[in-house]
């Protein structure tokens, strides 16, 4: 039998070639064909219930697709067995086993893999170290928290170094200190050893802090695959502009147009100009058509009195004020729109609801949706 | 790709490895041994048993069908209403008092908890021939509760006396209950504690939560309980023929042995076997509507509360009352064992007692012999049943195939059917040589009365162990698969472990009810092969009453030593004060 | 095939009905005789016996079949179970006590009398012939084994319904309608037969001598018989060779080494067993009782015995209160 | 008995008198002595593991404390059943019922209460609606993706209305969008409603834009009480400055003082002054004595060429740099410390490792903890 478990170096990308998931009638993931690059840290992202699962339960192999065929390197794996594909992966329910300590939950793959007592020993109080749970290798899991539960799930996929590390929200139930280290703990060990990673998260700071690149999904089928920067910067539809992180969406109509700049009305008192450049791909903008322009909330700053009336600035009343420590947000009513903004907090002062506001919208962050 | 791998397989290895286990028809492979030897052990005789009522003079004929649903002559459709209706009422009282105990004894902790769940399967290892007497001679006309109740109410007559219909629900009640109380217990340990909190957090009052909550997800168990409940009850003999109520399913069928009706008494089983059969189809649809698996996140913390003082002390009084009631038949046997045969006439207790059935016993050498055939063969036929059962229970909850109901069918018609035709079949079926028998006369042999055992008893194992799979969380032999565990290295660290509550009851039963089995045992035992049951029947056949109770006695000790490990090895630890 | 190399032991195996006690007496002292043969007896009732040998009809497993009333006797021989083999005392013993192809012959008479409780009941006081049974006075005092589990008293029904007539089984019907009236109970087996007769739920049954005498004088029980003044069905119950035996000249040997005069008189003595030959002396226990039969014709009684016995049990069985 | 179901308009405070909770040697959480208003948002916020989930279950009843007392309003319910206590619990493994429905799950806190089928089947189906799971109704527990599950947990706590509403991590599996949304609606009913709701995250934006107040904790003790704001911008010691929120945190020497302006020696190359008056409470500054200084990430600017050499501006080598859509995150190499800072995304250039970069950290952003 081969050994796969001597993994280094054997460059493992993974292929899903067209593939579809029905549960009877329900479509759980639909003709996804993606190829995730040997080392490489992807990620799935999308709303709850768009087939990240799915997805990933057919990478390890607890499901078989409906159709379509997935391929470690050159080899088909569509059927084979699970444990002969040397993952790890971290279930978005743990599934930890509850009749064994910390400890054995965290030596059981090693334990697999016949590895020597005191090598098992070493690795496991390494792994659990890095989750700070040293000393609590002899509890039983029902004696932990969630939070800890999550992390002895995430010590025991880590501690087997697999080719293929699947990750299923590893960090929903840990505090943002935690997610931090274990984030750039994941992020060593996949460097390190090379490891190809699929992660999924809800977490789009998280997923653009750390992807190389992001598969979005939405009701099971892919709408962008890109690096953070493409995805966040170029959205390919309003799906994903809106998806990842906050947007502003605003429907208008092209109403002047040269080389470079472009002119949308919006409503009578608000017109955005924007770099011809910035639209999404395929997206031809012609004058007097509709377009769909997005702004970044973070992008809009508060404009000082002098620009008043300048291009892309504009006044508005404040209908919701939003402290988050880091940042206040905003909205603000703009004729019949609502312009979401991210200020972030430098001890500015903060304004409150029914204030005014002008604010100043950059014309390198209007994007083009069409 | 790999070519950096230093290793020296090759992809078309790995390729032709894949193509069987990958195949979607692999499963076939995995349970069509499961299948063979159903085949052999079930189908085959039970197909001739069916021809045979189907035949008559050589020609198909559903002549014998038609008499038995005759309306000339009612008698086999009164005792088949009759049979129906004793199995039902049985798996009720059956259910109410297994659970209850269950219940008592599993959430609440109290000084003596762990001795009375001891002594609360004891009823199970009563030995079937004069367990039932000692119902007799308890609440009989002449039992001991009526005669002291006439005696203290100073009456002319008995007050009351167990008779009929109710006799027989108590002794089916008392020797069955365990089967509820063990599957029960095994599936309130595997119960996610956080279910109760989350109902309890909606408002739910402790009975609303029974209701809603927890019976509902303990239905696997019942389904399984009530299962061997009512296909036992369906085959019971002694217990109605006792109480008076003669017109039973089993008592037609003995009596159409009896006159040489060979084809009547097919017929009669298979109809027999057929009821049992939709009983199960309904069961397991009724189980199959919904979803019992745990789905909580994480492993849920056990509830560490103390409840009210009240709560704890009611509990114990109830079980102890309840323990006691259960207890008394045995305690019957034990003083019948110690008591002069033929001394004990009008009096409310024995009036004479003497050692000398016990002196008997240990002075003879061959004492010992039956009891060591029955724990050896019924050991044996248990590690067949815990291979096979567990197996074939995993394949029906946890792998997709067709013929999973017929799978299920299978198992448990052996159960479902009288011993006496078990054993009739299995002579049948293993006088000659036979490939299912590995070309060897079985009978005769030492190996016919463990595979009748294994037969009859494989029902146990599957059921509950299906029980507690059903209860349990894939997820957690996924977790395993991924780490790399091949499906038995997951299967023997963690599908067993995690199962194990169920298998072990499912062992317990088996165990146990191979040590008591009679009906079967008499017509396949050899020389060679007494068992306990045979030995205790001899002892009454030759009128030496005191001698069986005190070897009925013997073997209750010896099961309640066996089910006192038992309950060692399973740690019960749940619950911790 | 049968035994085969000379210094090997012999092999004997017998299915029997007897108690165990019996068994063991006549096995040791068989062994004592027969040293080279290995006996193998495997106690149970006769009706597991049929359904055994019945079943192992391809392939028997036993040699020697002792004990069962003739009535299943008869069945296993018209289903080709037994033997045709002549003992050398066939002579000895009456017609009516075998089967005419040899295929059973009867080893003892079990005469069905009334049995009462002697510590409740005087002699006097108990019924006396078959018809008292009926008095009124002894309602609710009889008690009796379940009828038609039990091959002796479907035997006893049946000679009542034959003894008053047996081409009108009416009378009989009405007769035993009578009895069921006058019984309290009927038990599931012999065991709660005499527990139910000691402890006084009743005081009266029907029942076989042999068996009457072992619980009065050896396990000390408070019982006695009551010969029927017109006379007793005597039911025959008797041995065979099962065919196909394995074992089939140690089956014959041991045949008639349970005929021979000691071991039948042995029996006599110890277990009050009334042996078929006639020219044995009869016991001592039996002195002052006539062995008188009823007159009953055993190939019309296992003819009607069937359809008998299902009305009983259908028409008779519990209605006699009503 | 008061009928506690008919809730409105009771006032339900909850207090915790010197509550601890022991497992055997291993403390839960200790002596929490803190009172819940009515009609509050409070939040418990700390790091996993440290007694956040033990603390709500003694609320809800299903641990008793091992010392201590808890009180609804006026009444001792310390040993009270959770079913009486009206209350609605999202729990952290959500605890869904498996063998019903979508829909009896989220029905069977009505059907306690014994509601019409009419009002049941409205109520349920409105809950549903505002997790987006209309259509769900008859799906089995597990058909539902892991997000889906925690919605119904959600919908099922949400739709009886208790009075005191606990939430355990009740949107960790739940993306950003859906998040927002679900937090609005939850804030709304509790307006609506005057439901005094205990909520568990460990996600402090979150905590800081829904709370009315929160409990930081550490190891079962509570750290601080207070609004977001006084948390954030006054945390009461090191742990919770650098719990909530990123923290830069400095120890130094006090140089200078004056009744306005503090000036903190951290090292050679490093000097920072600030208000006296930004400390936290009983923290005395002495000159010539050590004291912590905390300051932000996000308060540090990119300083201009032109302030370069002003008091608080330094210059600094990028060690590394993170983008993370909204902003981009650098730490800077300062002599021995390394400063994390935060600039939003406005289309800036962004520094890569190795570059150099000056950086502003303004007086009032200067925090000392002493
Ligand atoms: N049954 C138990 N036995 C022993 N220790 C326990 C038990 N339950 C919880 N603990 C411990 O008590 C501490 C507090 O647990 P708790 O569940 O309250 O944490 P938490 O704040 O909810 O954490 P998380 O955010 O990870 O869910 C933890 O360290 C945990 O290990
Ligand atoms: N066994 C099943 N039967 C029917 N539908 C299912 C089943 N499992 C999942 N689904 C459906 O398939 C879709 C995809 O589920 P999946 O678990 O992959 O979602 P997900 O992206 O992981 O969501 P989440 O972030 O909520 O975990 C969901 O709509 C879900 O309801
Ligand atoms: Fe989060
Ligand atoms: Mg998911
Ligand atoms: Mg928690």
């Amino acid at each position: 039998m081969p050994n796969l478990y001597e993994g280094a170096g054997i460059l493992t990308n993974v292929k899903l070639d067209h593939v579809s998931k029905y549960f009877d009638k329900v479509i759980g993931v639909e003709n996804i064909d993606v190829e995730i690059r040997s080392g490489e840290f992807f990620t799935f992202l999308g709303p709850s219930g768009c087939g990240k699962t799915t997805t990933l339960r057919m990478i390890a192999g607890f499901y078989y697709p409906t159709s379509g065929r997935i391929f470690f390197g050159d080899q088909d794996v569509t059927y084979l067995p699970p444990n002969k594909r040397n993952i790890g992966m971290v279930f978005q329910n743990y599934a930890l086993f509850p009749h064994l300590t910390v400890f054995e939950n965290v030596a059981f793959g090693l334990q697999v893999r016949k590895k020597s007592k005191q090598e098992i020993r070493e690795k496991v109080e390494r792994a659990l170290k890095m989750v700070h749970l040293d000393g609590y290798g002899n509890r039983r899991i029902d004696q932990l928290s969630g939070g800890q539960q999550q992390r002895v799930a995430l010590a025991r996929a880590l501690v087997i170094e697999p080719q293929i590390l699947l990750l299923d929200e590893p960090l929903s139930n840990l505090d943002a200190k935690l997610r931090e280290e274990t984030r750039v703990e994941i992020k060593r060990l996949q460097l390190e050893l090379g490891i190809t990673t699929i992660y999924v998260t809800h977490d789009q700071a998280e997923a653009m802090a750390m992807s190389d690149r992001i598969m979005v999904m939405k009701n099971g089928v892919v709408q962008q695959v890109g690096t953070p920067e493409e995805i966040y910067n170029r959205p390919n539809n309003q799906f994903v502009a809106s998806f990842i992180g906050e947007s502003n969406l605003l429907e208008g109509t092209v109403e002047e147009m040269d080389d470079r700049l472009v002119k949308v009305r919006i409503s009578p008192e608000l017109v955005l100009s924007g770099w011809k450049e910035n639209a999404a791909p395929g997206v031809q903008l012609k004058k007097g058509e509709k377009t769909t322009v997005s702004i970044r909330p973070e992008s809009i700053r508060e404009a000082s009195s002098s620009e008043q009336g300048e291009e892309n600035v504009v006044r508005g009343q404040v209908t919701l004020s939003e402290f988050t420590g880091v940042s206040v947000n905003y909205l603000t009513r703009v004729g019949e729109h609502q312009l979401k903004s991210m200020f972030v907090n430098r001890g500015f002062r903060v304004y409150q609801r029914g204030e005014e506001l002008t604010i100043s919208i950059p014309k390198e962050s209007v994007y083009f949706l069409g | 790709m790999y070519s950096t791998s230093n290793h020296s397989w090759t992809p078309s290895a790995m390729k032709r490895k894949t193509s069987i286990t990958s195949s979607p028809y692999f499963v076939y492979v995995l349970v069509s041994p499961l299948f063979l030897v159903l085949l052999a052990y079930v189908i085959y005789p039970l197909f001739q048993t069916f021809i045979e009522s189907a035949q008559i003079d050589g020609t198909f004929s559903l002549q014998n069908y038609l008499e038995f649903f005759s309306l000339k002559n009612t008698s086999n459709l009164e005792a088949l209403w009759t049979s129906i209706y004793i199995s039902i009422l049985s798996v009720i009282t059956c259910g109410i008092v297994g659970v209850g105990m269950a219940f008592l004894l599993e959430r609440y902790e109290f000084p003596g908890r762990k001795i009375l769940s001891v002594l609360v399967m004891v009823p199970m290892s009563l030995p079937p021939l004069i367990g039932v007497l000692s119902f007799e001679f308890l609440y009989g006309k002449s039992g001991i509760i009526p005669r002291a109740f006439q005696a203290w109410l100073g009456l002319n007559e008995v007050p009351f006396a167990l008779s009929g219909i109710t006799g027989v629900l108590v002794v089916h009640t008392f020797t069955m209950y365990t089967y509820f109380y063990m599957t029960a217990s095994a599936a309130i340990k595997g119960l996610d504690p956080s279910l109760e909190e989350a109902a309890a957090s909606l408002g739910a009052s402790r009975f609303y939560i029974w209701r809603r909550v927890i019976l509902p997800m303990l239905t696997p168990a019942m389904v399984a309980s009530s299962l061997l409940v009512f296909m036992i009850s369906m085959a019971s003999y002694t217990a109605p023929l006792i109480f008076g109520v003669e017109r039973t399913m089993t008592m037609q069928i003995y009596l159409s042995r009896t006159n040489g009706d060979l084809d009547m008494a097919a017929t009669q089983s298979t109809i027999l076997s057929i009821v049992s059969i939709l009983f199960l189809l309904i069961m397991r649809w009724y189980q199959n509507i919904r979803n019992y698996q745990n789905m909580s996140k994480g492993i849920s913390v056990h509830r560490t509360e103390v409840k009210s003082k009240v709560g704890k002390y009611v509990a114990m009084i109830l079980s102890l009352i309840g323990v006691m009631i259960l207890l008394l038949p045995i305690l019957v046997l034990v003083l019948l064992s110690f008591s002069v045969d033929g001394s004990w006439t009008v009096e409310v207790l024995p009036t004479e007692y003497t050692l000398n059935h016990y002196i008997e016993l240990f002075t003879d050498s061959r004492t010992w012999r039956p009891i060591a055939n029955s724990f050896e063969m019924s050991m044996i036929a248990t590690i067949g049943n815990i291979l096979f059962g567990v197996a074939a229970a995993y394949a029906a909850v946890r792998l997709k195939f067709k013929g999973k109901t017929l799978l299920d069918v299978l198992i448990m018609i052996p159960w479902a059917l009288p011993g006496t035709v078990v054993g009739i079949n299995l002579i049948a079926a293993f006088s000659e040589p036979s490939v299912f028998s590995l070309n060897q006369v079985l009978v005769g042999t030492f190996w016919i009365i463990p595979l009748a055992y294994f037969v009859r008893h494989l029902p146990l194992v599957f059921r509950s162990t299906s029980a507690v799979l059903l209860q349990m969380d894939r997820s957690a032999e996924e977790a395993a698969r991924s780490l790399g565990a091949s499906w038995w290295y997951s299967f023997r660290r963690v599908v067993f472990p995690m199962a194990f509550s169920g298998i072990l009851v499912g062992a317990l039963l088996a165990f146990v009810q191979g040590i008591g089995e009679f009906v079967a045992s008499i017509l396949i035992y050899t020389s060679e092969t007494v068992p306990i049951s045979v030995e205790i029947f001899q002892r009454m056949y030759a009128f030496e009453f005191g001698t069986a109770c005190a070897y009925g006695v013997l073997q209750i000790l010896l099961i309640l030593i066996v089910l006192f490990i038992s309950q060692k090895v399973s740690g019960n630890n749940n619950i911790t004060v | 095939g049968s035994t085969s190399k000379s210094d090997e032991k012999k092999k004997l195996v017998i299915y029997t009905g007897r108690d165990k006690n019996v068994v063991n007496t006549v096995i040791s002292k068989f062994k004592q005789k027969y040293p080279d043969i290995e006996v193998e007896a495997l106690t149970m009732g006769a009706q597991e016996i049929l359904e055994r040998v019945r079943g192992e009809k391809a392939n028997p497993q036993a040699d020697f079949w002792w004990g069962a009333p003739q009535t299943t006797l008869m069945t296993a021989a018209e289903e080709g179970l037994l033997e045709s083999y002549k003992p050398g005392f066939a002579d000895k013993i009456p017609a009516n006590y075998k089967d005419a192809q040899h295929r059973w012959v009867g080893e003892m008479l079990l005469p069905e009398v009334i049995m009462y409780n002697s510590k409740a009941l005087k002699k006097e006081e108990a019924p006396q012939d078959w018809d008292q049974l009926l008095d009124p006075k002894f309602k609710d005092k009889i008690v009796i084994r379940g009828v038609m589990q039990s091959g002796t008293m479907r035997m006893i029904y049946s000679s009542m319904i034959y003894r008053l007539g047996a081409d009108q089984p009416q009378k009989g019907y009405e007769w035993l309608k009578k009895l069921d009236a006058n019984t309290k109970e009927y038990t599931p087996n012999p065991t709660s037969l005499y527990l139910k007769l000691t402890r006084q739920e009743g005081t009266v049954s029907v029942w076989n001598l042999q068996d009457i005498m072992i619980q009065k004088e050896l396990k000390k029980m408070p019982v006695d018989f009551i010969y029927p003044k017109s006379g007793a069905p005597i039911l025959v119950d008797g041995v065979g060779i099962v065919k196909g035996a394995k074992n089939a000249d140690a089956a014959k040997k041991f045949y008639e080494f349970l005929f021979e005069e000691q071991t039948a008189s042995e029996l006599s003595k110890k277990f009050y067993q009334i042996p078929t030959r006639t020219d044995l002396k009869k016991p001592d226990w039996l002195a002052g009782t006539e062995l008188k039969p009823l007159n009953i014709d055993w190939a019309v009684m296992a003819k009607k015995e069937k359809e008998w016995m299902q009305y009983w049990d259908a028409n008779i069985k519990n209605k006699g209160k009503k």
